[in-house]
């Protein structure tokens, strides 16, 4: 039994294992190729596809987990796996641009280039921690909130248009869609402060129901204009309708009332109360280890790329943008240009941490009540007027 | 104590005249009276201390306490409390420090709280009452500060307490 | 009523060494109480035990980050005792030496404010131009924060060569800075949205209360001992005391901020006029205090810190009071903190500046 | 033909196969994860939380080994380091703490006060060393240590847990 201590050593050891996993498949492969008729099946596709990748791809397809399947979109892209490694990068790319702003170098040691692999360790990590709850939790309840929680992150990607074509569900009324999703966040941060059974989780808890509800009003109220403007609850044709004129351009109150709202929902500094850690710890965070906080903190950044790409999709032309791949990749050119966008407002939002302190919860409230409300009811009248004007085509 | 020849034989006049009036008001009680440039120090019997930090604030005009000190004395049985007393609102006495002490029996050491002369001393007397066990009567709260919850041996700074290895 | 009494601290990000026990109504502090003593190690009998010049060391572990003005007031009680008159070349490089370490520690202060108040740039830039002073009083005593430089009689050794030119260049550096720590920090309206009129120690309050340092100088008294009652060179330097009216957890900032710039001040003009000449009395043997007492203070970092040392002519002393300024500043916590918010509670709380290693020697 | 006593062997070099292809690589993905993301307790006992704040600072700064300046909840932290000195009255919480972080915990003594009560070893409340109430994984002397001193520390502790294994 030899131990690995040092890299190559490890990449030795997995080209080892590997390669006799490998030289196992074949052997397998090769016993049973004549004898079972889908492997057979198998291996004349495979051999097909070795001239024509096509064939591969249709033979996936028919066993229904090819590129164009349900199941791909909703696992890998533009579903969860997807998201999972977007929240990953930005939580690696967070730490080291602040750490730039703090003139600092940041996460450099986990991983090749940069620390890039720094959240995947932290993600280990937490994976192979005790995992504790306090005696006298609400264990159930304790112990589905980061599920929830992910599962509301992901629930957003669903109706996410990415690109024209690849949705995972194109409805209707996916914009009510998005506020029902949005909606059932507050309750999972409450049941996660009250199943802690502790006193800070409890306190940040309520802050993050007071905080929530507070801005899910005027959010839905600048989201309302833009549905006013489009004419359509669908996200696919808010998008198409934004063709020739971003609604950021016609409504830049509307813009900012929706990205404040965003900040508050997706609590970051400056409103990041129900986690501030000077006050409270860490909020309702505060009993979660191991990998229980490592899903609650993957649900929050699958939010955050979830929410960032609704503000993408509602104002800055989801995934219009001029052409700059060889014709013939026009969705990969709406993919890239709706992912370049949804980056940049995550970081937008970044920079803000870097450079702001933390709001009070009295002053917060009014902040949405009293400031956040009206303008987006001014908002809401000129987009009216727009609408009646006949300015918006 | 001991002092250059120079002072004992010309005090700094400013700092006599204002320990003139405290002399002349508690008389005999006034045990002893050193004064060094912007340093005074006042003896006062341990029953007419309050009457003293009276005179020293409403009269004076010294405000606040800078601290409370204990002096343990074993060879005397006694024990010295010890006020040092300094002034914010007066700006020509901002650079004195009126040192009011007074001697305790150390089988008994109660003396009565200043604090309700100067609200500032209340740490410091909590602080000194637990470290050297002086009590001082009338503190709203004379309660442990410093010292661990489960602290079971005498004041610590009490000459007959040995710290461990000493 | 009925209220929610939470701990917060030892272990808490916003309390270090240190409880408040708090008392919530909703979520308004109706009580809070400090429970000091997390860090009390006993330092006044622990120097009944120690001559005095193995006191030295010994006393600038409670604000290792202030040692210099904590040693200042130590030395300058035992020299009142052993009637000594420093050279003045020491005095001024005790005086840089302080100032230093005012800037060192005030960086400080503004470091973990900003990370009170949720400011993680502001936790940051102020740990870096933290080093570049520190730099310059490494030169000057070869330690980074427990300097043991100032000795009864005088500082431990010369300057180097080049700690002119070092210093002034961290202080041009750190000029422009300060500036930039305005515009992020102390004018960033969201900050003043939290700090402003929280807190508020009135005029007669901090009187009454015996507060000390850029707490009392923000709540409107002009008192600082290095003006009131100028030691070492003091008298010959030109410098201005910051004063804020305002009394709430911005102006102890505020004043904070200026201080770093007056401290700036200091040193160029102690660097430019310091004389030539020896920079310690030549004491040879072990010191001896002759039996007597006094009580010396000087202005630290965060305020009026006092000796009062007592000797009976032994080896050590017979009785060391060391009074700290955030012991003293202590006595406002409860003050300050009822009727705030929980969330006004971590800067509320460290607007005063209280380190609780101190306040517990 | 398999009797019992080739069973065994067969199924002990089935066990060796295993941990050779699976545990093996396994404890060092997992040790390679721990070794970046140590995550300190915020629990400052006394005057050596000066140093470690400028080690979090951007001269030293630890996160270049992934090691946050400060984190908020115990629960999730795996390091606690011991600032200095312990006293009688934080001995009980130290110990407390200790004892609510989860497996795998480590402890970094830094200080002279941490390891042996240091300039206060006469005191009567300071407690001589906190490797008497609980268990200490490196020590790091100096009054205080200087950052470089830290950084040593936390490689050394990454040595340790390199070495490690895998429970």
């Amino acid at each position: 039994m030899s131990e690995i201590r040092t890299f190559p050593d490890f990449v030795k050891r997995l080209v080892i294992v590997v390669g006799g996993l490998v030289i196992l498949l074949v052997v397998l492969f090769g016993v049973l190729v004549n004898t079972v008729p889908v492997v057979s099946e198998f291996n004349d596709v495979l051999l097909a596809s070795l001239s024509n990748p096509g064939v591969m791809l249709a033979y996936l397809d028919s066993l229904g987990v090819g590129l164009n399947s349900t199941i791909f979109r909703i696992v890998v892209f533009p579903g969860f796996t997807w998201a999972a490694l977007i929240a990953a990068e930005v939580i690696w790319f967070e730490r080291k641009f602040l750490a730039k702003m703090q003139l600092r170098v940041g996460p450099l040691y986990a991983g090749v280039i940069a620390g890039i692999l720094q959240p995947i360790a932290d993600m280990i990590k937490l994976l192979f921690k005790e995992l504790t709850a306090p005696a006298r939790a609400d264990k159930l309840v304790f112990y589905s909130i980061p599920l929830l929680l992910n599962a509301i992150g992901a629930a957003l990607l669903a109706v996410l248009p990415v690109s024209e074509a690849w949705i995972i569900m194109r409805s209707d009324v996916s914009m009510l869609v998005v506020f029902a999703v949005i909606g059932f966040a507050p309750i999972t941060v409450l049941l996660a402060g009250w199943a802690s059974n502790s006193k800070f989780p409890f306190i940040g808890a309520l802050r993050g129901l007071h905080q929530m509800i507070a801005f899910e009003i005027p959010m839905l109220i600048a989201a309302l204009s833009v549905v006013l403007l489009a004419g359509t609850l669908d996200l696919v044709n808010i998008v198409q309708a934004q063709s020739s004129i971003w609604f950021i351009v016609l409504m830049p109150m509307g813009a900012i009332v929706f990205f404040c709202c965003l900040l508050a929902e997706l609590e970051r500094i400056p409103f990041d109360l129900p986690e501030a850690e000077s006050e409270i710890v860490m909020g309702y965070q505060t009993e979660y280890s191991s990998m229980a906080f490592g899903n609650l903190q993957l649900g929050v950044y699958i939010r955050f790329y979830a929410m960032a790409g609704i503000f993408t999709t509602l104002f800055l032309g989801g995934w219009h943008g001029p052409m700059i791949l060889p014709a013939g990749f026009e969705i990969a050119n709406q993919v890239e240009w709706f992912t370049l966008k949804t980056l940049l407002v995550m970081v937008f939002m970044i920079v803000l941490r870097g450079v702001n302190p933390r709001f009070r919860m009295d002053q917060l409230l009014r902040f949405g009540w009293a400031r956040l409300l009206v303008l987006a009811f001014v908002n809401l009248f000129l987009a009216i007027l727009i609408l009646q004007m006949g300015w918006f085509p | 104590m001991s002092e250059t020849p120079e002072t004992e034989q010309k005090p700094p006049e400013r700092e006599s005249k204002l320990v003139d009036g405290l002399t002349a008001k508690l008389g005999k009680d006034v045990l002893e009276v050193d004064i060094k440039p912007k340093r005074i120090k006042v003896k006062v019997k341990p029953e007419r201390i309050k009457d003293a930090a009276e005179y020293i604030k409403n009269e004076l005009g010294f405000d606040h306490v800078a601290s409370v000190s204990g002096v343990d004395y074993p060879n005397d049985q006694e024990l010295e409390v010890i006020y040092h007393i300094a002034a914010y609102e007066r700006e020509d006495l901002r650079d004195l420090v009126v040192a009011l002490a007074a001697r305790i029996p150390r089988q008994d050491p109660k003396t009565p709280t200043l604090t309700d002369i100067w609200p500032s001393s209340e740490y410091s007397e909590r602080e000194t009452y637990e470290m050297i066990g002086i009590i001082f009567e009338g503190h709203p709260k004379l309660e442990r500060l410093l010292l661990p919850e489960d602290w079971d041996d005498i004041p610590p700074l009490r000459k007959e307490f040995k710290n461990p290895g000493r | 009523m009925s209220t929610l009494s939470i701990s917060v601290g030892p272990q808490h990000p916003g309390s270090g060494h240190f409880r408040i026990m708090v008392k919530l109504d909703g979520d308004r502090i109706v009580e809070a109480l400090p429970d000091p003593g997390y860090v009390h190690r006993g330092e006044e009998k622990l120097a009944e035990y120690r001559n005095y010049i193995q006191n030295i060391p010994h006393f600038e572990r409670p604000i290792v980050h202030d040692s210099s003005n904590i040693l200042f007031a130590y030395v300058s009680a035992v020299e009142d005792l052993m009637k000594l008159e420093v050279p003045e070349r020491g005095q001024y490089i005790r005086v840089v030496m302080a100032e230093l370490n005012r800037i060192i520690a005030h960086l400080y202060y503004m470091a973990i404010y900003g990370i009170f108040v949720g400011h993680s740039t502001m936790f940051m830039w102020p740990m870096g131009d933290r080093e570049l002073f520190i730099d310059v009083a490494q030169m000057i005593s070869g330690q980074r924060v427990t300097f043991a430089f100032l000795l009864p009689g005088g500082v431990r050794n010369d300057m180097p060569e080049g700690v002119k030119e070092r210093a002034e260049k961290a202080c041009d550096y750190f000029e422009k800075r300060l500036v930039e720590y305005e515009k992020i920090f102390i004018n960033n309206p969201l900050f003043e949205r939290r700090t402003r009129g929280m807190g508020v120690l009135t005029k007669q309050d901090a009187i009454r209360l015996g507060v000390v340092g850029p707490t009392l100088r923000a709540s409107g008294v002009k008192a600082d001992l290095r003006k009131d009652e100028p030691y070492a060179v003091y008298d010959k330097l030109d410098f201005d005391i910051p004063v804020s009216q305002d009394g709430d957890s911005w102006a102890r900032a505020w004043v904070h901020m200026e201080e770093m710039r007056q401290s700036m001040a200091i040193i160029r003009q102690a660097l430019k006029d310091m004389p030539s000449g020896p920079v310690k009395l030549n004491l040879r043997g072990q010191i001896r205090a002759p039996s007597g007492e006094t009580f010396a203070r000087t202005e630290a970092s965060r305020g009026a810190l006092s000796f009062y040392l007592v000797s009976n002519g032994g080896m050590m002393p017979y009785r060391v009071r060391l009074i700290t300024p955030s012991f003293r500043n202590m006595i406002a916590i409860p003050h300050i903190l009822k009727g705030l918010l929980l969330a006004d509670l971590p800067p509320a709380f460290w607007g005063l500046d209280y380190w609780p290693v101190e306040a517990d020697r | 033909m398999v009797n019992g006593a080739t069973s065994n062997i067969f199924v002990g070099k089935l066990k060796d196969i295993l941990q050779y292809s699976v545990k093996a690589p396994l404890r060092y993905v997992v040790n390679w994860g721990r070794i970046y993301s140590l995550w300190p307790v915020h629990l400052e006992t006394a005057c050596c939380s000066v140093e470690w704040g400028a080690t979090s600072g951007p001269r030293f700064d630890v996160e270049r080994w992934g090691m946050l300046a400060a984190f908020g909840s115990m629960r999730q932290c795996d390091v606690l380091i011991i600032l200095g000195t312990v006293n009688r009255k934080m001995a009980p919480r130290v110990k407390m703490i200790y004892d609510q972080m989860p497996e795998p915990r480590y402890v970094i003594a830094f200080g002279a006060c941490a390891l042996s009560g240091g300039l206060y070893f006469d005191s009567y409340n300071v407690l001589p060393g906190v490797d008497t109430i609980i268990p200490v994984d490196i020590y790091i002397s100096g009054c205080p240590p200087r950052p470089e001193e830290f950084i040593q520390g936390l490689i050394m502790l990454q040595n340790k847990i390199r070495a490690s294994s895998v429970r």
